[in-house]
């Protein structure tokens, strides 16, 4: 029996400007990953997510996609950077 | 020494590095906003951050550049927010023993900024709309992680 | 614009530069005087030179990198006589469209002036007494022609 | 039949330590090269400059051995150069 835990979702550039919005909560079963993330995103995103790209930090540190996830946790999406 | 800042101030003025006997190199880069954005005359950028990471990766990778090229003093301020065009939004002061690993660390470090430190910039047309820069500097050369 | 001095002077301060919205490159090279020459403690360089070539190839050498590496702004002043440990020998300022070129040219600038413009350095001790830099930094990489 | 001309040298750094001067006037035959001011050089400056390895510029700039020198001209001996 798995509990449900929520994470707190943050975008970024193109995928803020593509999602509508800077941050939304989602819902996951307990034994989700980043990966997982991804995937709701992407669903929830539609076409418009289809083509951009992005990593995941989780809680603020780059992470790869099969990182768990807990509740509580900030998850960000990582368009390619532009600084300088 | 390692000093990392992002602010939304324009960058103070340069200042005169104290007299040092083992520093023989000092090199200084400014990365300025240039008047074309993937070539639309723009009047300035906005730099949009993830508060937090933006300034955390930068400290960390300020700090791992001194420790791979031995770099005793290394300084990086970076702006946030609206920058006019001509005025530098990035500063990284560089200052070792010789000009050698000075001038390495600083494209290695600049090139990793423009990887991971999570900064973005939006054109901004002279009636203020902004609009995202359609690619990163690294797009042709390494593959994005899909998700 | 090409922009070469020797100076028997302090350099002067940095100028901010003046807005351009085609140099999206700003950078500096600051070479200073370190606390020891080949081991031994000084409190100075003296920089001999030979007046009159010392400009001219100082100048034929920015117009050539400047042409070379497509750089649009190059600046380049270099101190003569006695500079202190500490202070800064020579500043080069190097203005282009991106960083890329205006780095390759700083490099190949700064090894070129050490192999052609006639500038030797002494060591200076503390009791003002001036002994010949025993090396120059290419000896180990090219033959000398021995006349 | 050759003239006698005669060129200014001037030494600089390690050159003008081992050889005592800064300037010296040197007189050659008409059809000299600058390969010639030079092994006059070594001659005058002897042990002092053996090992000393030098450039040779014929008014201000610098020339191969091969190019011929004439009346008035200035050669300057060049050593490794230590700038920056």
């Amino acid at each position: 029996m798995s509990t449900a835990i929520h994470v707190k979702v943050r975008c970024f550039s193109h995928l803020r400007y593509a999602m509508g919005t800077s941050e939304f909560e989602l819902e996951l079963t307990s034994a989700s990953t980043l990966a997982d993330v991804a995937q709701q995103v992407r669903k929830l995103g539609g076409s418009a997510v289809d083509e951009l790209p992005f990593r995941l930090a989780l809680n603020q540190v780059f992470a790869s996609s099969t990182t768990a996830v807990a509740d509580g946790d900030e998850v960000a999406l990582i368009p390619p950077v532009q600084g300088g | 020494m390692v000093h990392t800042k992002l602010s939304d101030q324009p960058l103070p003025a340069l200042m005169e590095a104290a007299a040092n006997g083992d520093w023989g190199s000092e090199i200084i880069f400014h990365g300025r906003v240039r008047g074309a954005e993937k070539d639309e005359e723009i009047v300035a950028l906005f730099y949009e951050h993830y508060e937090g990471m933006a300034q955390s990766e930068l400290a960390a990778l300020a700090q791992e550049t001194a420790e791979r090229f031995d770099i005793p003093s290394l300084s990086c301020l970076h702006r946030i927010g609206e920058v006019p065009v001509g005025e530098s939004s990035v500063r990284v002061v560089m200052r070792s023993p010789h000009r050698a690993e000075g001038l390495e660390a600083l494209a290695w470090f600049i090139r990793q900024l423009k990887q991971r430190v999570p900064i973005w910039k939006w054109g901004v047309r002279a009636n203020g709309e902004r609009f995202p820069s359609p690619h990163c500097e690294g797009c042709d050369r390494h593959e994005h992680d899909l998700g």
